[in-house]
């Protein structure tokens, strides 16, 4: 897949894997396997943000931290502007990092409690060895001016800022080694819808001035919708939808992505939904149904859904330079 | 403090179990409990290898038949005198206190060597053929009534006194002697020890007719009545030897040779014994004066308790074992007024070797020099008057309480001053002054001062090569670890530092016997008879695991010991074990420690002694029964207590009928 | 906060310690106990702690100074110059020369000559010592209850009544000494009631001279402010008092330093398990249940038998037990908190294993290691007695709350209840504020507050 | 069926004192379905909790108020007369169904605490009523889902538990605190639904905590804006929705990314935090971040900064605002 717009892919993630042993007896022997990510591909273009949105359990937090290394990839590659990630040694890895950074979901626990805002936000400088001790001190105050954060709150502790305000300390401290790349890991899932306004408006304009690249994991679909420029619906550790945020949400090719916009309550009280768009629950990941993952809940299913694991095909004909940009992972795609 | 008693025989071994009165061998006491400053502990003193291979070598007698020796000279002693006193009364019940009710009133077999069996023995069963007499060292009739031993050291012909009755009215005849000793080899027993002593020290017992005895021992011995003459009569008829003889006999009141038998049992709580009517020992001239009770009652009571049960009257006599008990309780009214009498009476027995040992084989021992000065160093006098009330007599001789030892050896006298010249001459100089005076040295002194330990080892005396003059001394038992820090204190004040490990019991014995430690504290018993070979010979030097905890041998000694062990005359053995005496006293590596020569008594004024109080050689008072209740004293007492009047009190506490006290003066 | 920055949980939970009161002030005794042990040396020590001679000042702590140096007289046997100064008995000769000479002054007139031989005849009157609150080591033998009486009664069979009565009177026995001066000992002594056997002692035994009755007697002896024995002596003569200050050095810190290294052990050890998870954890853990199976006590009661074991020997040995509890609880910790995004943020940026876990995780994982510790040197205080108390503990002489505890309970001196007492009250004295501070630090560090429902 | 006068809660913190809720009223009508909304800490949970008395003490403490139920006024009943009100009259279901229910019982043995203590059922009663209800509250194969242990059921499955547990007494007053916070959103659906479908058969009244607008229109017939302790603003759904009069409604309602709202455009947002309430507050609580004040006179403003106001009537429903906010507004005003 390569660039639609001029933009260039940053990062093209291939067939991506990640399995968790399941363990048993005294000494731990593996018995089977956790299938959190289970052949993953996409790519991110450079200045873009891609909405990766599925519900819990599906792989999207694991998928956002293979990504980064956090978690040892199974299988598959991360090409980080050629760089492999997945396989990178300790060294390349280390100067990778720099390029790309997180931001996690709970502005609680991924702050040390015991650390000040300006050690926090300095961390990621001494690590790498940026700068003087004068510098580094300069360099946090500008970080948290530019989250909005005024530079005297350096000598502060994380308990004494409301979540908004922590969760900016985290973005201070994932653009201090200014990174190409950002995996916003649903940074703001856990903050009032007040507060998630003013966040998403900080990113949005970072993004602009910085010119960064988001992957930006969700279950919220309205949120991801208003910040994204591409979108990957997750289910059961694979991608079942992926493409440009308006042919899905416009037209979603998948039925699951249609369950999914359809079950968001949308804050005005004359569109009420009257029938509830989905039965059942996600099947356990240990142990997934043959087949298309889906087709228990699904409401189109047919005999076929339960043969094969469905790939993504290009949805409708919209081709930009003889590449597809919608994809779903359904055979009857054509016909729902 | 009398000296708790471990049963000192051992594999083989003949030593004395009730001190001259049997020669019977009892097992060993299988776990010794060691309990005050005078606990002793037991090693085997067996037969050489030496020995065992040369009695193998000669031919047994056993195949021709057995016929008296035409020209026999029969031996019989009647001529010392009676061990009783002619004044007792027969009579009345005596009651005493055990520690345990005996699990058994067999004399073999599994249990059969508990608190319990020490009285079943010397009242009842084991009778022996001859016994030693308890004041004049020699031999004296028992069960037999003549003897003869022979040329070849160890085959003794025995006439058995023909007045001899079992309980039942059976005579006791040579048959029985025979019994005992297959019993004593059979399997139905259950007893190792019995089966192995019968095994080693008899190579044939036999009835030459009902009333003589032939036994042959294994090894040709200068003492052979002493090795050979344990054997006692057992009833074959009232026995039947099978498998279930341990069980059944169990609980069985033995027929039995004695002038008692256990006639009443009250279980876990007392054991009666009652005099056998017209017992055939009466009037026999070594009997006479013994065994005066009608019935001795025996109570179980725990020895912590025996003086209450003596003041209630419950029982006749207690036994105080506490020096401490000794000084500081017997303020009571009952003693006051002489209803109670206290007697420390004075005996002699063997007492072992029981003190400090040094390594000869550790390097800070190797200066004799420096030895010497240990000796001098150990302040007895000092921790005798204000640890033990002075009550403790300094024990010198290494054969102590024999009649082997050395009277011309004095202990070292406590002597700092010599010690110094002695350290000096060994070589160790007080270290330089240096380290006190500099300001660096008193600094390193505050240093330390603040840390965990008193600066107090910098005045140790410092050798040539720079070495300091300490080493360790390992001990088992807790109970002396006052006296050694007491005893540290001394040392160190002389500039010696004596280190103290307490191990537990068993390791630190053993540590002993394999010569792995320095200085160490440890005691043996000892027999009637001296063993130096075991103790001091250079035979012991190649192995470890022998009795010469020190290393000690010369070709000297080794000579002198030949000499004791070979000579039949007194004299050249008198001279030899006194010159070893006095060898081990010069080489200096053995500091003797204390003992108590003496039984301290508390008895209501009805019970009542010979003017001797206790024959010579008495290690407790069950060993000689000399004393009796007097009837009239018993009215005398009563009304006195009654009216609440005093009796005539005694003027000396402490009886010293044979001038005990005066050797260690 | 004494010029180190905390970081605000560890602030608060500071300041939660420092408002429950029982806990804060247990912990300032114990740490002013702890720092005043340090300085035993010049609490209880029988080397004066300043020696004024002839002009010349003397530090006695500092130096060995024999007895010549003060012209001294010797114990029998003994050299003076072999002999370090007796520096008590020192300061009672030279405050009797004092009280002589002050006796005698008012007597002598104004005779220069006579004054002359005065002064003469007492020339240590201006000389002085100054011995520590406690005079007495931890490991000397005072028989002097015992020997005093046959000192005098020698020296009065020897014709040296002056010289008794010296004794006496510099011993604080002026009743004896006032007897022997007016020349009343004799009568006293041939009077069967005053005396039965018609010696001192029977003398001190009858009660005639209230003052001396209580001498005669062996160690243990009981509370005596003349001897300066302010909790009496043990089986030994040795000060009560002085053993059980030492003995609270050594078990106090003995107890610190085993709780640390145990600590240091257990943490590292735990959070390496907790961190790496895994094949380390699970392996690691069964050897540590394999070592949980070995009966502690017993192991060093076997290693004591076989090596003489000191102070730090035993420490090693026990510190090698010490450690295995703690390991679970760093583990668990190690276990929730690596699991934190603040930890993942780390990773993320490229810090290494070891930055994480001690620049991050630890701070965190902290609470179990400072709430356990307290009852950890509770256990490590007891655990060091009871070895004591066996006896194979620190090996004697040296002063320890277990010795003291296992003479008070032997059978023969149940009735010296100081013996009991002291080292009782000592131990629950020291247990108790240890657990007064334990119970405060877990107060202060459980974030739950207790509340109840209706 | 359930009138709130006047409910004043504090809490003793390291802080100080704080008024968690400060002069709530409400009424809960039979059939109706209340939401309180709120951004966290405004005092809504604690609002719910009161109502059952569950307050705990220490830190807590009721200041005040009235809740009656009927013709008892809950807070001054002797305590031991609650349990026969929480669970048989007004009965509650938690945000995580995890901590609520005992791990260490099947769901059988729960369910049969509550039917043998309130109705005296036998075994094999309660355990008919139970699959009953199971299958009521829409769970597949009830009588193996009995047997479970909650930590083998997901979380969906365990809040359905909740609810049938809340249900089997049949109260009179329902009250969901965040009930589907933690779950997924087709999840969410299904729950929202059953809860609704529950109500119109039972006629129960429903109080629903929720800091999701969403979900409040979806769900709710009245709602309640609280802030800071208060109510500010609380009338007919479709009044609030549409036409909000509180400058904070209006507020939260915009700064929602909605669909069709244009991408990556800045989001309305209400500037500032939530202020202390352990301090004493003077006039408005909201006066600090209103966007509206900031639109008024210097007088006017003074009076928000020193005047509390009061709820007024309004036409549909009550606000709590001095100036009310009349028309519509676009969202460069708010922002600004």
């Amino acid at each position: 897949m390569s660039d639609g717009n001029g933009a260039v892919p940053i990062l093209q993630v291939e067939n991506l894997k990640k399995y968790y042993p399941v363990r048993g007896g005294v000494m731990g022997r593996k018995i089977g396997d956790v299938r959190a990510v289970d052949g993953v591909s996409f790519s991110v273009r450079e200045g873009e943000t891609m909405g990766l949105v599925g519900e819990s359990g599906c792989g999207k937090s694991t998928l956002a931290r293979a990504l980064l290394r956090l978690e040892d990839p199974t299988d598959g590659t991360v090409l980080f502007e050629g760089n492999d990630i997945a396989t990178a040694s300790k060294q390349d890895l280390f100067q990778l990092r720099r390029d790309l950074q997180i931001i996690f979901q709970d502005p609680y626990s991924s702050l040390n409690p015991r650390m000040t805002v300006g050690e926090i936000v300095r961390e990621p400088l001494l690590v790498h060895g940026v700068g003087s001790k004068e510098e580094q001190v300069r360099k946090v105050r500008d970080l948290l001016e530019t989250v909005g954060l005024s530079g005297d709150v350096i000598e502060r502790y994380p308990h004494e800022f409301s979540g908004g305000q922590r969760q900016r300390v985290g973005i201070a401290r994932a653009l201090a080694l200014e990174p190409k790349l950002v995996v916003a890991d649903e940074p703001v899932s856990a903050l009032d819808v007040s507060v998630q306004s003013q966040v998403l408006n900080l990113m949005m304009r970072l993004q602009k001035e910085r010119g960064l690249t988001y992957i930006f994991v969700s279950h919220d679909l309205s949120v991801v919708e208003h910040v994204s420029d591409t979108l990957a619906i997750m289910y059961l550790g694979r991608i079942v939808e992926h493409g440009p945020v308006d042919a899905i949400y416009g037209r979603p090719a998948h039925p699951y992505t249609r369950a999914l916009l359809e079950a968001v309550p949308v804050p005005d009280p004359k569109q009420r939904r009257v029938s509830v768009p989905l039965e059942g629950e996600a099947p356990s990941p240990v142990s997934p149904p043959a087949g298309c993952p889906f087709h228990p809940r699904c409401p189109f299913a047919i005999e076929a859904c339960k043969a094969a694991v469905p790939a993504l095909e290009p949805v409708g004909a919209k081709v930009v330079d003889g590449q597809a940009e919608h994809f779903a992972a359904c055979i009857r795609q054509g016909e729902i | 403090m009398s000296r708790l008693r471990l049963s000192t025989v051992t594999a083989g071994g003949a030593t004395l179990v009730l001190l001259g009165l049997l020669l019977a061998p009892a097992p060993p006491v299988e776990s010794p409990v060691l309990a005050g400053p005078e606990a002793t502990a037991s090693v085997p003193d067996s037969p050489t290898p030496q020995e065992r291979a040369q009695a193998a070598a000669e031919p047994s007698p056993q195949s021709a038949p057995v016929v008296l020796p035409a020209d026999i000279v029969w031996e019989t002693n009647l001529e010392d005198p009676p061990i009783g006193s002619d004044e007792a009364i027969r009579g009345g019940t005596f009651t005493y206190s055990i520690t345990a009710y005996p699990l058994t009133f067999r004399l073999m077999g599994p249990s059969s060597n508990d608190a319990f069996a020490g009285w079943n023995r010397a009242f009842t069963m084991a009778f022996g053929l001859v016994m030693l007499h308890p004041v004049t060292d020699r031999f004296i009739p028992m069960m037999a009534s003549a003897w003869s031993v022979q040329e070849d050291q160890r085959t003794i012909y025995f006439r058995l006194d023909p007045d001899a009755r079992f309980s039942d009215g059976t005579p006791v005849t040579a048959h029985d002697y025979v019994f005992t000793w297959d019993m004593m080899r059979s399997d139905e027993i259950v007893d190792p020890f019995y089966n192995n002593y019968a095994e080693q020290y008899y190579e044939s017992v036999d009835a030459i007719d009902d009333y003589t005895l032939r036994i042959v021992g294994t090894r040709t011995s200068w003492r052979p009545l002493y090795d050979y003459a344990g054997l006692w009569p057992t009833p074959a008829h009232a026995i039947t030897l099978d498998d279930d003889w341990v069980t059944r006999s169990n609980n069985e009141f033995q027929v039995a040779p004695g002038p008692y038998v256990v006639s009443d049992v009250v279980r876990g709580e007392s054991v009666t014994f009652e005099r056998v009517p017209d017992w055939w020992g009466d009037g026999k001239q070594y009997f006479r004066g013994l065994y005066n009770f009608d019935r001795i009652q025996l109570r179980v009571i725990a020895p912590e308790r025996s003086l209450d049960y003596l003041r209630r009257g419950e029982i006749d006599l207690h036994v105080e074992t506490s020096a401490r008990g000794w000084n500081e309780e017997y303020t009571f009214d009952a003693v006051r007024n002489g209803w109670l009498r206290r007697a420390r009476v004075f005996t002699e027995t063997p007492s072992g070797v029981y003190g400090l040992h040094m390594n000869l084989q550790a390097p800070v021992f190797g200066s004799r020099e420096f030895r010497q000065a240990m000796q001098h160093l150990f302040n007895f006098e000092r921790l005798n008057r204000n640890l033990m009330y002075d009550e403790y007599y300094r024990q010198v001789s290494f054969f102590e309480g024999t009649q082997y030892t050395n009277p011309a050896v004095r202990p070292y006298a406590f002597d700092p001053a010599q010690a110094r010249v002695l350290l000096e001459r060994a070589g160790y100089r007080r270290p330089g002054q240096g380290e006190g005076g500099s300001f660096l040295g008193a600094v390193g002194r505050t240093v330390r001062g603040l840390l965990l330990t008193r600066s107090d080892t910098d005045d140790i005396l410092v050798n040539e090569r720079g070495e300091r003059a300490t080493f360790t001394l390992i001990y088992g038992q807790a109970s002396l670890g006052r006296h050694l820090t007491v005893m540290q204190q001394e040392y160190r004040r002389a500039g010696v530092d004596m280190r103290l490990q307490l191990l537990e019991p068993g390791t630190a014995f053993e540590r002993g016997l394999e010569r792995k430690y320095e200085m160490t504290l440890t005691s043996r018993t000892a027999g009637f008879y001296p063993s130096p070979r075991q103790y001091l010979h250079s035979e012991n030097l190649e192995t470890t695991n022998n009795n010469d905890i020190w290393g000690f041998g010369t070709p000297q000694v080794d000579s002198l010991i030949e000499v004791y062990e070979r000579d039949l005359d007194f004299e050249d053995r008198l001279a030899a074990m006194q010159q070893i005496d006095e060898i081990v006293h010069d080489e200096a590596f053995y500091i003797p420690f204390w003992m108590a020569p003496y039984i301290r008594l508390v008895h209501w004024d009805y019970l009542r002694f010979p003017e001797f109080y206790l024959p010579l050689r008495t290690e407790q008072v069950s060993d000689w029964m000399v004393y009796w209740i007097d009837p009239d004293a018993r009215t005398r007492l009563e009304e006195a207590m009654a009216r609440g009047e005093a009796l005539p009190l005694d003027d000396e506490i402490d009886k010293d009928f044979y001038g005990v006290r005066e050797r260690f003066r | 906060m004494l010029g180190i920055r905390l970081d605000p949980i560890t602030r608060r939970r500071f300041e939660r310690f420092r408002s429950i009161r029982r806990g804060f002030y247990s912990l300032l005794i114990l740490g002013a106990a702890m720092v005043l042990s340090l300085f035993a040396p010049y609490l209880a020590e029988s080397r004066a702690l300043l020696v004024l001679h002839e002009g010349r000042v003397y530090l006695p702590t500092f130096s060995f100074l024999p007895m010549s140096t003060f012209d001294q007289e010797p114990p029998a046997g003994w050299e003076t110059n072999d002999v370090e100064t007796d520096y008590f008995r020192l300061q009672r000769e030279w405050a009797l020369e004092r009280e002589l000479y002050a006796r005698e002054r008012a007597s002598a007139g104004d005779d220069p000559a006579a004054l002359e031989a005065l002064e003469a005849r007492y020339p240590n009157r201006r000389n002085r010592v100054f011995m520590p609150l406690i005079p007495w080591n931890p490991y000397e033998n005072d028989f002097w209850y015992n020997e005093v009486l046959n000192d005098i009664q020698d020296r009065l069979e020897q014709g040296e009544a002056a010289e008794a009565a010296r004794i006496a009177r510099r011993d604080g026995l002026g009743e004896l000494a006032d007897a022997i001066d007016e020349g009343r000992i004799d009568a006293l002594l041939s009077d069967p009631d005053a005396s039965a056997t018609g010696t001192v002692v029977g003398l001190a035994r009858s009660g005639v001279l209230p003052s001396i009755a209580d001498l005669g007697v062996l160690p243990p002896t009981p509370p005596d402010l003349r001897r300066r024995h302010y909790l009496g002596t043990d089986s030994q003569g040795r000060d009560v008092a002085s053993r059980l200050l030492y003995g609270f050095r050594i078990s106090i810190f003995f107890a610190l330093f085993l709780v640390l290294a145990g600590q240091a052990i257990g943490t590292v050890v735990g959070s390496l398990q907790g961190y790496l998870g895994g094949r380390f954890d699970i392996l690691s853990q069964r050897l540590i249940e394999v070592l949980m199976a070995i009966p502690f006590l017993y192991v060093v009661i076997i290693l004591a038998a076989l090596i003489a074991p000191t102070f730090w020997m035993l420490l090693l040995i026990m510190a090698l037990f010490q450690w295995i509890s703690i390991t679970f609880y760093m583990r668990t910790e190690m276990y929730r908190e690596k699991t934190r995004e603040y930890c993942l943020a780390a990773k993320s940026y490229g810090a290494s294993h070891l930055r994480i876990i001690f620049r991050h995780l630890l701070p965190n994982c902290l609470t179990p290691l400072v709430t356990f510790t307290p009852f950890a040197i509770v256990g490590a205080i007891f655990a060091l007695t009871g070895l004591d108390y066996l006896g194979y503990g620190l090996p004697p002489p040296t002063p320890s709350w277990g010795e003291l505890l296992d003479q008070a309970l032997q059978s023969e001196n149940r009735d010296k209840l100081w013996l009991t007492l002291a080292p009782f009250t000592a131990l629950t004295v020291t247990l108790v504020l240890v657990v007064f501070v334990g119970e405060s630090v877990r107060e202060a560090f459980d974030p739950k507050e207790y509340a109840r429902y209706e | 069926m359930l009138r709130v006068r006047d409910l004043a809660v504090g809490f003793d913190t390291p802080a100080g004192f704080l008024r968690a809720v400060d002069g709530v009223s409400f009424d809960v009508h039979a059939g109706r379905t209340l939401g309180i909304v709120g951004e966290s800490g405004c005092g809504k949970s604690v609002t719910a909790s009161t109502v059952l008395r569950l307050v705990p003490r220490p830190p807590g403490r009721i200041l005040g108020g009235e809740v009656w139920l009927g013709e008892q006024d809950v807070l001054t009943l002797p305590s031991d007369d609650l349990p026969g009100i929480r669970g048989n009259e007004i009965s509650m279901i938690f945000q995580d169904p995890m901590t609520s229910l005992n791990p260490v019982f099947t769901v059988e043995r729960q369910l049969f605490e509550v039917l043998a203590m309130r109705f005296g059922m036998s075994r094999q009663q309660a355990h008919a009523r139970s699959v009953e209800m199971l299958r009521t509250v829409g769970i597949a194969e009830p009588e193996s889902r009995l047997r479970a242990y909650p930590h083998e059921l997901s979380g969906g499955m365990k809040q359905r538990v909740m609810i049938a547990m809340a249900l089997l007494c049949e109260p009179r007053v329902l009250i969901a605190d965040e009930p589907t916070t933690a779950l997924d959103v087709t999840i969410q659906a299904q729950i929202l639904h059953l809860i609704k479908d529950l109500q119109q058969r039972t006629g129960t009244a429903v109080i629903l905590i929720t800091h999701d607008m969403g979900v409040v229109a979806e769900t709710c017939d009245d709602v309640a804006v609280m802030y800071a302790g208060r109510i500010v603003e609380t009338g007919g759904i479709v009044e609030v929705f549409d036409s909000a009069r509180h400058p904070y409604t209006r507020g939260l309602l915009a700064s929602i990314p909605r669909r069709g709202q244009g991408r990556k455009a800045e989001l309305p947002t209400i500037e500032g935090i939530v202020p202390s309430l352990t301090a004493p507050i003077e006039g408005c609580r909201f006066a600090g971040r209103c966007w509206k004040r900031r639109t008024l006179g210097a007088a006017d403003a003074a009076r928000c900064a020193s005047e509390d106001p009061a709820l007024r009537a309004f036409a549909g429903g009550e606000v709590a605002c001095h100036f009310p906010v009349e028309g519509t507004v676009r969202p460069e005003e708010m922002t600004s």
